[in-house]
Parts: structure tokens; C-alpha cells; sequence
């Protein structure tokens, strides 16, 4: 408690992203509504949710993949706009998605270096450093503590090891932002772990973490705060020691309207 | 046994088919030569460079001892023999070189196609002398035979030589969307015809240069020209139409087309192999060798085709 | 709350009007009509009574064959053998017919033909897992070449004793004055959409072009299904060349070439979706219907012989941008 | 403690099914290796393990998608040797895949009743009998208190109404057994709280249920024994009571070898 | 432990040579070296110079767009208009050496035109979401049709000043007795090979097979590398068509009909999966060349001419057989 109320206050003085009103509408469908949040650095903010409830549609627009319907996002403090995922990492912004967003055709490195290879070669002649790639790969899964092998074929391997593959890509640059989506949905107990000890070393190097779970014992063991969303509303946003998994699950379900 | 080679344009023509009868009937009658007749082509009419492949992979075979070649693409066959250089006799069947490339080949063996239209435009001419508009209706975009005899029919039909399209002279005049190509499907060549009455109700003929309408999809022919039958006989509509293929003789017997102009394909295949043998041999032979024409109009269909 | 629940569970996203004009289906027949309407203004000679009767006649040997690729297409596979099967059925009826035999004994081995090569590249597909592509050009390439061996490769016109019979069913009009081919289509497209909607069977057809892993889980019986879909694909090609051969009067061995390109774009216009899942039997009318009318159209208008080409392309291409707009728009 | 000791109790009477020394391999893996159980009626076995333990390949032989390569599956005490999926839902067993196995393309209502279509008709000629299958479905969405519309395409669901429509096939008939591969891995708090209930509705019924979880609390919160997969061998089978997450967790990692 | 967890991450399920002879182009290399070793002791004339300067130079054409098919089909799409590409290009290249410029000059504006008809299609599969069977469908139409207009359809076989220079580009035999052809499509599947291991380009076509949705997420212009991937294979076509055109002498209408299926089947016969995402160059090589060995060999057997097709679709067919079996035995 004592730790997350030191975060809490280094939070105020660093807001890294700001979103301001922000909507995103699918056609009729309504799936984020006018909401407002900043991210700080350091602090891990769980976002939680029924299903349907807009929290990936918020978690793509601050990734890139969408751009929003109305609102502004502002990245320490000026208004940035994103047409394409490539901006919001050069943004310093990660993302592992729900689905994964992986590649079955292709080995663990390929995937986790996919979209920024690395190459080498002399002028405008450059080749794929596959070298390279599977020795950073093998250093992020080595970190990582998964068995996971960077020369197999992704489509080969089992939940856990996919998992891992999605995750490694946050890993590459020193980010200022990751948003995971449900990155412990399908994994065992060992590997969850593993990834909240992971979110936990990010929070340490002052990264902001954006947790998209519904496992309430994640959420409350490694949050720093708590966002939950309601039919694309923000109807709650406080710090994890001022609430409680029952107020948290009456938020999520609507028997309690909104603090 | 020695083989004499025949390649033709494509084997999913029924005309090609009566040049291998043709083989096959000398095959049967000359059991005790030391040659064989063997028939061969590319699977379609409008695959050119397969040919060319076959021509090549002919030639590189030990056993033949001459070709006969029908060309589909004749710069492409020309090309191809002057890249082979063969070493056995070649000549042309059915289709020929074109004139500048004649040395390529020993002799031609077949219809005058050049001939062929314009006879055809001749009984079209003979039987509506003021003329009228017109539709050819042509089988593979790029098929010289059927282009030559298009340029014979026009010659005769206008009078003067070399022209492109019919527009007025000798009093014929091509209407627009003509001419049809109808990649030889029967059934596509008589919907379009169709098409073009319905458009033109006042058209005074149709020109068919390959006989598909009538003998791939004799009974559509019909039920289109069955009502203008009378109009035909009276000469107020007038059909000149290629080839004694299949029904075609029997629809002229109807009187639903007012000429029919047709090759002797069984003569060319029972022909090449002598030929061939002569080349072999080194005797002299005439260049080029027609096969000729059989013409039937409605009195004559009993004794127009030779046998 | 519990009111909601249960209006929720009885209320439907999309009503029929919704998604009737929401399918591709429908903006190809606004598609077709449009055409229809411009040619009869634009022509005399469209809205003549032959013309549209050679019209819908045209129409169907394209839109029987298209009946049962939408099936073939809708279970995520694909049939290129069918302008060499119909060839190949065309032939064999002719021969047997021509041998003497009666048109019932013809038209049982055309058919029987049709079903074994359905059924032998459905095994293939189904059992050994070949991909559809390749058995399905391999039996194109094999139909067209027994085509040849079956009946020497001639010209095959004269149909033994039931010659007139033969004819008469597919070049006559035996009911208000429609073309005999158009009533056989029409019942055929709704047997086929009554399959697709009311049966088990169409249900099953779905699910593997849907998820084909899903429905093995779940128990469908998948490869039976699928032998049986490229069966019923193999045997419309034979319908359709036992009609045609009554209505042209004669087989030669290239009728039906290149016709496996128009048939599917007769479904893939029609809204049926190559990846599977998705596809009617309306569709598949509708899609041969615009081919036919561009076709017909060029003719009456006159258009250059060497131009024809380039409209038929576009008007394939423009008849999905309707659709493709109508999702951008939605997507965006 | 005492509701869970009663169906220990009445466990010992009934034995379901009984799996003797199955194995499974495919090509060189050996997913599940020589693992004996039995599932006793009205009883919850939670089935635990890592990523890639064969949990999944397990439960499917017990519902005929996969065949065992050694062992024999013993239902009510006679042999049974299933080839097909339906073979196995006709002896009662019926199972929820962890992919949920939905078609995209067709409704909620069609996947529920996927494979076992109601037909109506006389004599050979039967039709889908839509208004019926609607109907049953729309009532079973209805008790699983799950806002799933019966004719909606499954394309558009959310993860939480994809999982009821997967779940709502094991009610259309009386099972003897269900068998849950990760039910609850993709939902909300909500839903998870209705699955739960939902299992316990079952056990009540007297029927066997398999819960495959990666979720400590659901397992621990429903499950009367449980079992847990290492590397395709059984390392545990023993009553909920009697163990504890962390001894659980131990078996999973590897921390502890066997009890 | 951590010795573990390192030596884990070293490995390699599978290493290089397991990865070949797992895959189906190493099968149909088989079939290919075994079909040749048949017909050298079967024939005398297969393994003569003559006949394999033939078989290899014939081979080219379908290789040279096999190449690019092949990176339509890695990212999951189809191109059936290569053949009529072939044709207009040929054309172009014809009328404008015809029309009396140098051969350069008709280089470039054929090029130019397989290039703005390969962005074309790319541009609505990529950006307008149109299925790409239906977009290269009506191209397939469009083309040829154009290729008439442009040359009046006739036969252009006089290519101007530079005549000699281009008949020697494609007939002549520049490196020790190898024809031009063949060196060219050396050249092309070493660069495609090249491109699709080594370069980012070749990365993202496979990583667009394998998961379109993924790709987008990640950030790869999946779009842009789309519409590449199009004007790769009109490109292909193109090159294929100016190749051709030296070689054959002559251009008319017809050259490069029904090739895209031969194309397809090449590729697909050489380990393209038509589901995208696998794919490699040198499978385009063997794919076209078994399909070549089994044409000359049917020749040099004096095979019946009718039996042919079933001798090329049983082999098409068969060619998959091999690689079908192992999975086979693998899965059970
Ligand atoms: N690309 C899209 N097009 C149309 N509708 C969409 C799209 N993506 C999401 N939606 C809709 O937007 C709403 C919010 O979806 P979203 O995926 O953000 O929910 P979520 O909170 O992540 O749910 P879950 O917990 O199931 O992942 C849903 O109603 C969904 O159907
Ligand atoms: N159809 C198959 N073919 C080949 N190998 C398979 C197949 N299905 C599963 N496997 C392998 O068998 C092993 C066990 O897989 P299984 O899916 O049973 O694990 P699990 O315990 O369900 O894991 P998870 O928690 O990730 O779902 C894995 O190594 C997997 O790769
Ligand atoms: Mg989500
Ligand atoms: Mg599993």
C-alpha cells in the first residue's frame, strides 16, 4: 500500500498521455463515449470492464490502430494525431493486443520484430539481420523466463509461448507506454506470474502500464489504479486502495451506477 | 516404323479431326510401309506457342522422317523452323507461311482460304447484287485463315482489293459490332448473331467464316433462320457460310443458309502422308497443292460433297 | 432486468429488409434492372419478346452450373473442372445416344459420369486433404481429354432414335411460352435455396465454409459433406450440358472451354465469397443474369468487337463496387 | 467444506467414467501420457496444468474428437470406443472447446445447435425447424442470464456472448457429463460469476463436471477435487480440501513433483 | 534451470534439411529429376541437347510469371489476368517497335503498361477491398480486349529498326549454349528469392499470407505492399510477354490465353499455398518445369493425342499426391 501511494504521488507530477472527451464510433454502434483519462509514469492503471464494454476500441486509438471519432490525445502535453500504428511507436506507445496479432507463418523472432526489422548492409542495400533478431529475441524471452525457442514457427506453439512471442514486442524499445489486453487471459499460473513480475519491472523503470484484465486478483495485485468502463463510459477511476474488488464488480455489472 | 508427323492448329476442333481420319485411312490402307502417319497438336486452337513447342519437340524426335505443319501462328512456326533447322522435309497443311517465309517449308497442301471467302462472298454478291448491310461473323481473334478469307469475301463482296471494312462499297456496308468473333464456340457465334437481327432489323446478310454457328449449334441456327426461311429462298436474306462440317448440309438442304464453301480436310489427311513420302524421296513436288472446295447451295446438297 | 433479458434475446440485430440490402445480391440485381431498364429505353430491341427470350435462355447453362458452385464456393473450396465436365456429359449422352440407345439410357450414363468424377474429386479434397485448386484443374485438364477419347473427337449431331425427343426437351417451350432451360433453372435454384435454407444438409455447408475446424468438433460429418457438394457441383455441369446439348443440336469437344472463369464470377458477383461461408442461390442467378445482359447489350448497341472485351471486364469489376462502397462507407 | 465432502461421499458410489492408462501422441509428442481417472456423478474436477500439458487433448478423447493411442475409456463401467464427436454426445458427454469451435458466419441459435439440428417434417422430408430451435436457445440464453439474441450472426458478439453460446450447447440435452475447456478464460467478471453458477446448477443435477482453468480462484471456488497435468502425466488427484493454490501452483510449475 | 531455459531458446524444432524435404517443392524436385531420368533411358531424343535447350527455354515463360504469381499467392491473393497481360504487353512492345522506335522505347512503354495495369488491380484489392479473383477477372477481359484495339488485331511481326536486336533478346543463346530465356528467368527467381528471404519487402508479403488482421495491427503497410505485390506479377507478365515476343517473332491476339491457370498451377504445384503465407521461388521453377517434362514427354512417347490431357491432369494431380501422403501418415 505504502508503494502504490509513492506512485500515486510521483503520478501527479508526470502525466505522460492525456486523452480528453474522447468517442469512437463504429457506425452506429457507440463502442467509446467522451472519455477523459491521463497515464502516468510509473504507474500501473488496471482497466476493467464487461465484455463489450469499449476497452480495447480505447486501448487501440491510444495504439494507433484507430483514430478516434472526437477528442484529443496529448503525449507530454502536446496534441499528437496517429494515422498508423508506426507512429504511436515512435511515440514511445506499445501494445500487445487480445487476439495476439501474430503471424502463424512465421518463427517467435519474426513476429516480435515484425514491422521494424532490423537489417544491416551498406547504403541503400539492406538485408534482414536475422542474426541479430534471434539474439535480441533470445534475450527478451530469456528475460522473460519463457521457454520459448525465436527459430520455431509461431504456429506450433502453445498459448503460453504465444503469449510470450506478443509481449517480447513491447520489449524492444524502451517504451514510455504499454497497454496489455488481456495479456494472462489464456496463460497458466506460472506464466501470469511471470507477466505481472514483468509489469511490475516496467513500472520500475517509470514506464506507464495500461492492464486490460478481467481477473480481479491481477488487477489488485499489481495496479496502481483502477479504470472501469461501461458501455464505452468511464464510470470509475481511483486510486486501488480506495476501492475493492466487490466495488470494482458492481461497477463492472451496473449494480453500482458510478463513483 | 519412321513416322510422317502431322501437327495441326488444336485438337478440340472437329475439322482438324477429319485430317486425322484422313491419316488414319492411309495408316489402315498402307499397313505394310515402312512410314506411319501420326497425328498430333496442342490441346486448344488458341494455345500458339504450345504448338510451336510440339513443332520443336517433333523435330528433335528421332523417328520422324517428315512433318506437315498446320500453323496457328504463322511468324511463330517460321520462326521456330528457322531456329530448328530441321533436317527432315517440312511442309504446311491446311494453313500456310506467310509468302516471305515460303523457303522455310517444301510445299503447301490445302484450301485457297483466300479463295474460300471470296467464293463465298461471290454467292453472297450473286444472289443480292445491290447489297446491303452486313455482318461477318469470324472465329479466333487472331487466326490468319479465317482473316484471309475475310479479306476474300470483302474483295469480292465490294469489288476492290485490300479493304478493312465494308462501308458502302459495291453497296455492302458492315454494321457496327461486326465482325463477331466468336473464339469458335457455336453457341456464342448464334447468340450473337442473334443479337446483331435484333439490332439491325434491316440487314441483308451475315457472312460466316468458319462454320461453328451451324455445325456447333445447328438447332439455335435454326429456330433463328427457320422463320426467315422464305426471305432466304426469295434471296431478300442471304447466308454465306464456311465449311460441310457435321449439319451443315443438312441445314443447307433446308434452305436456311444460301451457300455453304467447304474444305476438304479427309483429302488433306489422306493426302500429306503421299506428299511427305515424296519429299522424303526427293521427288519434285508442286507448290502449293490445293485441295478444292466444295460449294452446296439447297439444289445441290446431294452431290455438292466429294467423296 | 429481467424484462430486458428477455426482449433482448427476442429481438433480432438486423431485420430481412436489412439484410436483404445488405448483401451483394441485392445491389446486383438493382444492378441488372438498371441495365434492363436503360437498354429498353435505349434500344428497340431489347424489350421484344425474343430478345428476352433468348435472353433468360442464355442465362441459364451459366446459372445451372453457378447453382452448384455457390455450394462448392460456400464450403470455402473451388471447382475448375466444370466447363470439362459439362464437355465430357454432353459427349457421353451424345455418343450413347448416337450408339442408339434411348434418351433415358443417355442421360443415366451423363449423369453417372457427372457423379463419379464429382465424386472422385470430392474424395480427394475431402479424405486426402488435396487442395481443391489443383484436383479440380488436374480433372479439367482429364474430363476434356476422355471428352475426345469418347466420342473420337467429331461432331456428334445425330442422336439415334430419341433425337427429336432430346431436342425438344432442351430447345423447346412447353409452359407459357418460356424457354424449357429457364424452367429447369428456376426449379433447380429453388431446390437449391431450399437445400441451403431448410435442410440440415445446407446448414452443414455453411458451417465448414464458416469454420471448418469448428464444425468436425462439433460433429458435423465434413467430409462427407464436402464429397457430396463437389458431386452436386460436378452434376449441374452435367445438367447443364444435358440441356445444352438438347438445345444446340449438337457436341463438339470444346463446348464449355474457359467457362469454369464465368461460372464463378457468376457466383462471386452474385455475393458469394471465395473464403467461404457465404453464398445463394438467388446470387447465383443474378450474377449470370448481368453477364448475359452485358453480353446482350454489347450486341444491340453495337458496340466495336474489340471494345466488348473492356466493357465485359469493367461491368464485372463495377458490379462489386456497389458493395464495396456501400462497406466502406459502413466501415468508416 | 461439508457440501463438498457430501459429494465425495456420494462419488464413491457412482463412477461415470473411468479412463484407464490413456496416452496420446502426436507424431513424436506425447501429449498425454498413461493418466488414469475416473469421474464420479454430481462432482466438479477441476483439471489444472501449464500451458501445454494436455489438458485440452485429455477432454477431447473424452469427447470423441480424438481417439486414445493406448488406454481404455470406461463409461458406467462398460467399454466405449467413440469415433465420432456425436458418438459421444449420444452416450451424454458434452463438451465445450477451449476455441468455443463457432461458426462467424452463422447465428447464435444455429451453433448451438450445430450438429444436432431440430427438424420437423413428415416422413423423409424434414426441414429445420427455425421457430423451435429459436425458441430453445432464446431459453437457454435466458437461464445462463446472458443477453445473447438467438438469431444474431456470431460474427458480431462480444468474447462474453461468443462463451454462452459455446456453453448453451451443452444444456440441449441431459448430459451425464460436461466437460469445460477454459470457459471462463475471455470474460468478464459478470459471466464468470453466471459460468460458476451455472456448474454448480450442474453438479446439483447429479451430473460429472470437467473444468479446465488457468484460474485458481474458480477452480478452488467450485471444484470438489482436483486434478493436475505435468508435461501430459497426472502429478495430483486429490479433493479440493485437501490441497491448497499454493500446493496447486507447485504441481503446475514443477515446484513439487508428485503427491 | 537457467542452463535449460538458455539451451531451449539455442534450439531449433526443426533444422535446415528437415525443413526441405518437409517441404512439397522438394517432392516435386523429386518428380521432376525422377521424370527426367525415366524418359533419358526411355527415349532417345529426351536427353539430347537440342530437346533440353527446348524444354528449358519453353519452361521460362510460365516460370518467369510463376515468380510473380508466387507473391500473389504468399499474400493470399490471385491474379488471373497475367495471361491477357502477357498479351498486351507483347503487343504494346510490337506496335510501338512497329510504329518505327527503338527498342528501348517499346521496353519501356511495355513495362510502363504492365505496371499501370498491375497498380490498377492493386489498388482496388488493396485500398477498395475488392475480392482480387473478381478484379483480375475482368482484367483478364480488359486486357485482351485492349491489346485488340491496339493493334487492330492483326499480326505484327516487323519490329522496326530494331528487329534483329529484339529477336536476338529472346531467341538467342548469349552464355555457353544456354538460351537467353532461361538466364533471364535464372536471374528473376534468384532476385525473388532473394527478395522474399532477405529483405523487409519479402518479410511483410509473408507475414500478409499468414495474418492480414496481425500485419495491419503491427504496422506494415499492408496496403502499399499489396498493390506492389499486383504490379510485381503484371510486371512478371510483362517481362515474360517482351521475352516471348523476341522469341516467338510475331505477336497476334491470342498469345497467352488460358496461361494463368497454367501460371497457378505451376506455383501451387510448387508449394504455394492458395490460403497465403507459404511460398518460395524456386517452387515456381519446378512447378512449371514438371509441367513441361510431362508435355515434351508425351510427345517423345508418341502418347495418343486425345490421352494427353489426362496425362497432364493425372500428373498435376499426382505431383501433389507425394506431399499429401506424408502429411498424411504424419497427422495419423
Ligand atoms: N472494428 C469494429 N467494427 C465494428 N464494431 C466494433 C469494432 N471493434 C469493436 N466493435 C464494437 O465495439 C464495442 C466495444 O468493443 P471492444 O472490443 O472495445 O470491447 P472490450 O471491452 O474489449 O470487450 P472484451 O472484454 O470482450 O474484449 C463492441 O460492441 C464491439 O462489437
Ligand atoms: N492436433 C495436434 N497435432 C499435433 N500436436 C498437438 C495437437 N494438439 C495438441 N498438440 C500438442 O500436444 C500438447 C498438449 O496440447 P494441449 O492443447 O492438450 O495442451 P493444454 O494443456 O490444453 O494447453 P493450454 O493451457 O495452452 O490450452 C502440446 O504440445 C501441443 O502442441
Ligand atoms: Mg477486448
Ligand atoms: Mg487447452
Amino acid at each position: 500500500m505504502g508503494q502504490a501511494c509513492r506512485f500515486w504521488e510521483v503520478s501527479r507530477l508526470v502525466a505522460v498521455l492525456e486523452l480528453t472527451n474522447i468517442s469512437k464510433h463504429f457506425g452506429a454502434i457507440q463502442a467509446v463515449n467522451d472519455v477523459s483519462l491521463s497515464l502516468l509514469a510509473g504507474q500501473v492503471v488496471g482497466l476493467m470492464g464487461d465484455n463489450g464494454a469499449g476497452k480495447s476500441t480505447l486501448v487501440k486509438m491510444i495504439a494507433g490502430n484507430f483514430r478516434p471519432s472526437e477528442g484529443t490525445i496529448r503525449l507530454d502535453g502536446s496534441e499528437i494525431v496517429m494515422h498508423r500504428p508506426v507512429e504511436a511507436r515512435q511515440h514511445g506507445i506499445e501494445i500487445v493486443h487480445q487476439d495476439l496479432a501474430l503471424c502463424n507463418n512465421l518463427t517467435a523472432a519474426a513476429n516480435v520484430f515484425l514491422g521494424r526489422e532490423l537489417r544491416r548492409g551498406i547504403g541503400p542495400l539492406k538485408v534482414l539481420d536475422y542474426k541479430t533478431m534471434y539474439r535480441r529475441a533470445g534475450e527478451i524471452f530469456r528475460e522473460l523466463k519463457s521457454e520459448t525457442r525465436p527459430r520455431d514457427l509461431v504456429r506450433q506453439m502453445s498459448g503460453g509461448q504465444r503469449q510470450a512471442v506478443a509481449i517480447a514486442r513491447t520489449m524492444l524499445s524502451e517504451a514510455k507506454i504499454v497497454l496489455m489486453d488481456e495479456p494472462t487471459a489464456a496463460i497458466s499460473v506460472r506464466q501470469v506470474a511471470e507477466v505481472l513480475n514483468l509489469i511490475r519491472q516496467l513500472r520500475d523503470r517509470g514506464i506507464a502500464v495500461v492492464l486490460i484484465s478481467h481477473r480481479m486478483p491481477d488487477v489488485f495485485t499489481v495496479a496502481d489504479r483502477v479504470i472501469v468502463l461501461r458501455r464505452g463510459r468511464k464510470v470509475a477511476d481511483k486510486p486501488i486502495e480506495a476501492s475493492s474488488p466487490e466495488e470494482v464488480t458492481g461497477l463492472i455489472t451496473g449494480a453500482i451506477e458510478q463513483v | 516404323k519412321k513416322q510422317l508427323v502431322i501437327v495441326v492448329k488444336g485438337l478440340d476442333n472437329p475439322f482438324f479431326e477429319a485430317i486425322n481420319q484422313g491419316c488414319q485411312k492411309w495408316n489402315k490402307e498402307n499397313p505394310d510401309s515402312e512410314y506411319e502417319c501420326f497425328y498430333t497438336g496442342p490441346a486448344s486452337t488458341s494455345d500458339e506457342a504450345g504448338e510451336a513447342q510440339i513443332v520443336q519437340d517433333m523435330l528433335g524426335k528421332a523417328d520422324t522422317a517428315a512433318i506437315a505443319i498446320s500453323p496457328s501462328n504463322a511468324k511463330l512456326i517460321a520462326q521456330t523452323l528457322k531456329t530448328a533447322n530441321p533436317s527432315v522435309p517440312v511442309m504446311t497443311l491446311d494453313a500456310d507461311l506467310a509468302q516471305e517465309d515460303a523457303a522455310l517449308r517444301k510445299t503447301y497442301l490445302g484450301t485457297d482460304n483466300y479463295l474460300m471467302g471470296k467464293r463465298i462472298g461471290d454467292y453472297m454478291k450473286e444472289a443480292k447484287p445491290d447489297g446491303g448491310k452486313v455482318c461477318s461473323i469470324q472465329g479466333n481473334p487472331g487466326a490468319d485463315n479465317i482473316l484471309r478469307r475475310a479479306q476474300g469475301w470483302r474483295d469480292s463482296l465490294s469489288g476492290k482489293e485490300g479493304l478493312s471494312e465494308l462501308k458502302g462499297e459495291g453497296g455492302w456496308t458492315e454494321v457496327a459490332g461486326c465482325p463477331v468473333f466468336t473464339n469458335d464456340d457455336g453457341a456464342k457465334g448464334v447468340q450473337a448473331m442473334t443479337d446483331i437481327l435484333a439490332a439491325n432489323p434491316d440487314l441483308a446478310g451475315f457472312g460466316i467464316m468458319g462454320g461453328w454457328p451451324l455445325f456447333g449449334a445447328p438447332q439455335p441456327y435454326r429456330d433463328l433462320f427457320k422463320p426467315m426461311a422464305d426471305k432466304i429462298a426469295k434471296n431478300e436474306f442471304v447466308i454465306g457460310a464456311a465449311d460441310t462440317i457435321g449439319d451443315e448440309v443438312a441445314i443447307a438442304k433446308e434452305g436456311l443458309v444460301t451457300a455453304l464453301v467447304g474444305q476438304r480436310p479427309f483429302e488433306m489427311g489422306y493426302k500429306a502422308p503421299s506428299v511427305m513420302m515424296d519429299l522424303i524421296a526427293g521427288k519434285p513436288v508442286e507448290d502449293p497443292v490445293f485441295t478444292g472446295l466444295d460449294e452446296c447451295t439447297k439444289d445441290t446438297v446431294d452431290t455438292c460433297i466429294q467423296k | 432486468m429481467a424484462v430486458t433479458l428477455d426482449q433482448t434475446i427476442a429481438q433480432k440485430q438486423r431485420n430481412w429488409i436489412a439484410s436483404v440490402v445488405g448483401g451483394q445480391t441485392f445491389w446486383v440485381l438493382i444492378a441488372v434492372i438498371l441495365a434492363c431498364l436503360f437498354l429498353s429505353a435505349a434500344t428497340d430491341s431489347f424489350a421484344t419478346a425474343k430478345n428476352l427470350y433468348n435472353i433468360t435462355r442464355n442465362v441459364t447453362f451459366v446459372a445451372i452450373i453457378a447453382l452448384g458452385m455457390t455450394l462448392v464456393i460456400i464450403t470455402g473450396g473451388i471447382d475448375l473442372s466444370v466447363g470439362s465436365v459439362l464437355c465430357l456429359c454432353s459427349m457421353v449422352l451424345a455418343v450413347v445416344m448416337h450408339a442408339g440407345y434411348s434418351i433415358e439410357v443417355g442421360i443415366a450414363a451423363s449423369i453417372g459420369t457427372a457423379l463419379i468424377i464429382g465424386a472422385f474429386n470430392g474424395l480427394l479434397i475431402a479424405y486426402l486433404d488435396f487442395p481443391p485448386f489443383v484436383v479440380t484443374l488436374g480433372m479439367l485438364s482429364i474430363a476434356r481429354s476422355l471428352a475426345m477419347v469418347a466420342s473420337n473427337n467429331t461432331v456428334v449431331f445425330q442422336f439415334g432414335p430419341d433425337h427429336d425427343t432430346l431436342l425438344a426437351l432442351g430447345g423447346g417451350a412447353w409452359f407459357l411460352g418460356i424457354a424449357n432451360p429457364v424452367l429447369y433453372m428456376i426449379i433447380l435454384a429453388l431446390l437449391t435455396g431450399f437445400v441451403l435454407r431448410w435442410t440440415r444438409f445446407g446448414r452443414y455447408v455453411f458451417a465448414i465454409g464458416g469454420n471448418e475446424h469448428a464444425a468436425t468438433l462439433t460433429g458435423v460429418p465434413v467430409r462427407r459433406i464436402k464429397v457430396a457438394v463437389y458431386m452436386i457441383s460436378a452434376l449441374s455441369a452435367g445438367i447443364a450440358g444435358i440441356v445444352q446439348t438438347g438445345w444446340l443440336g449438337a457436341v463438339t469437344t470444346n463446348i464449355g472451354a474457359g467457362m469454369e472463369l464465368q461460372v464463378i464470377a457468376a457466383a462471386v458477383i452474385g455475393g458469394a465469397n471465395l473464403a467461404g461461408g457465404v453464398g445463394t442461390a438467388l446470387g447465383a442467378l443474378v450474377g449470370a443474369a448481368l453477364i448475359e445482359v452485358i453480353r446482350n447489350s454489347l450486341g444491340l448497341l453495337g458496340i466495336n468487337a474489340f471494345w466488348q472485351g473492356t466493357f465485359i471486364g469493367g461491368a464485372i469489376v463495377l458490379a462489386v463496387l456497389f458493395d464495396r462502397i456501400r462497406n466502406f462507407r459502413q466501415s468508416e
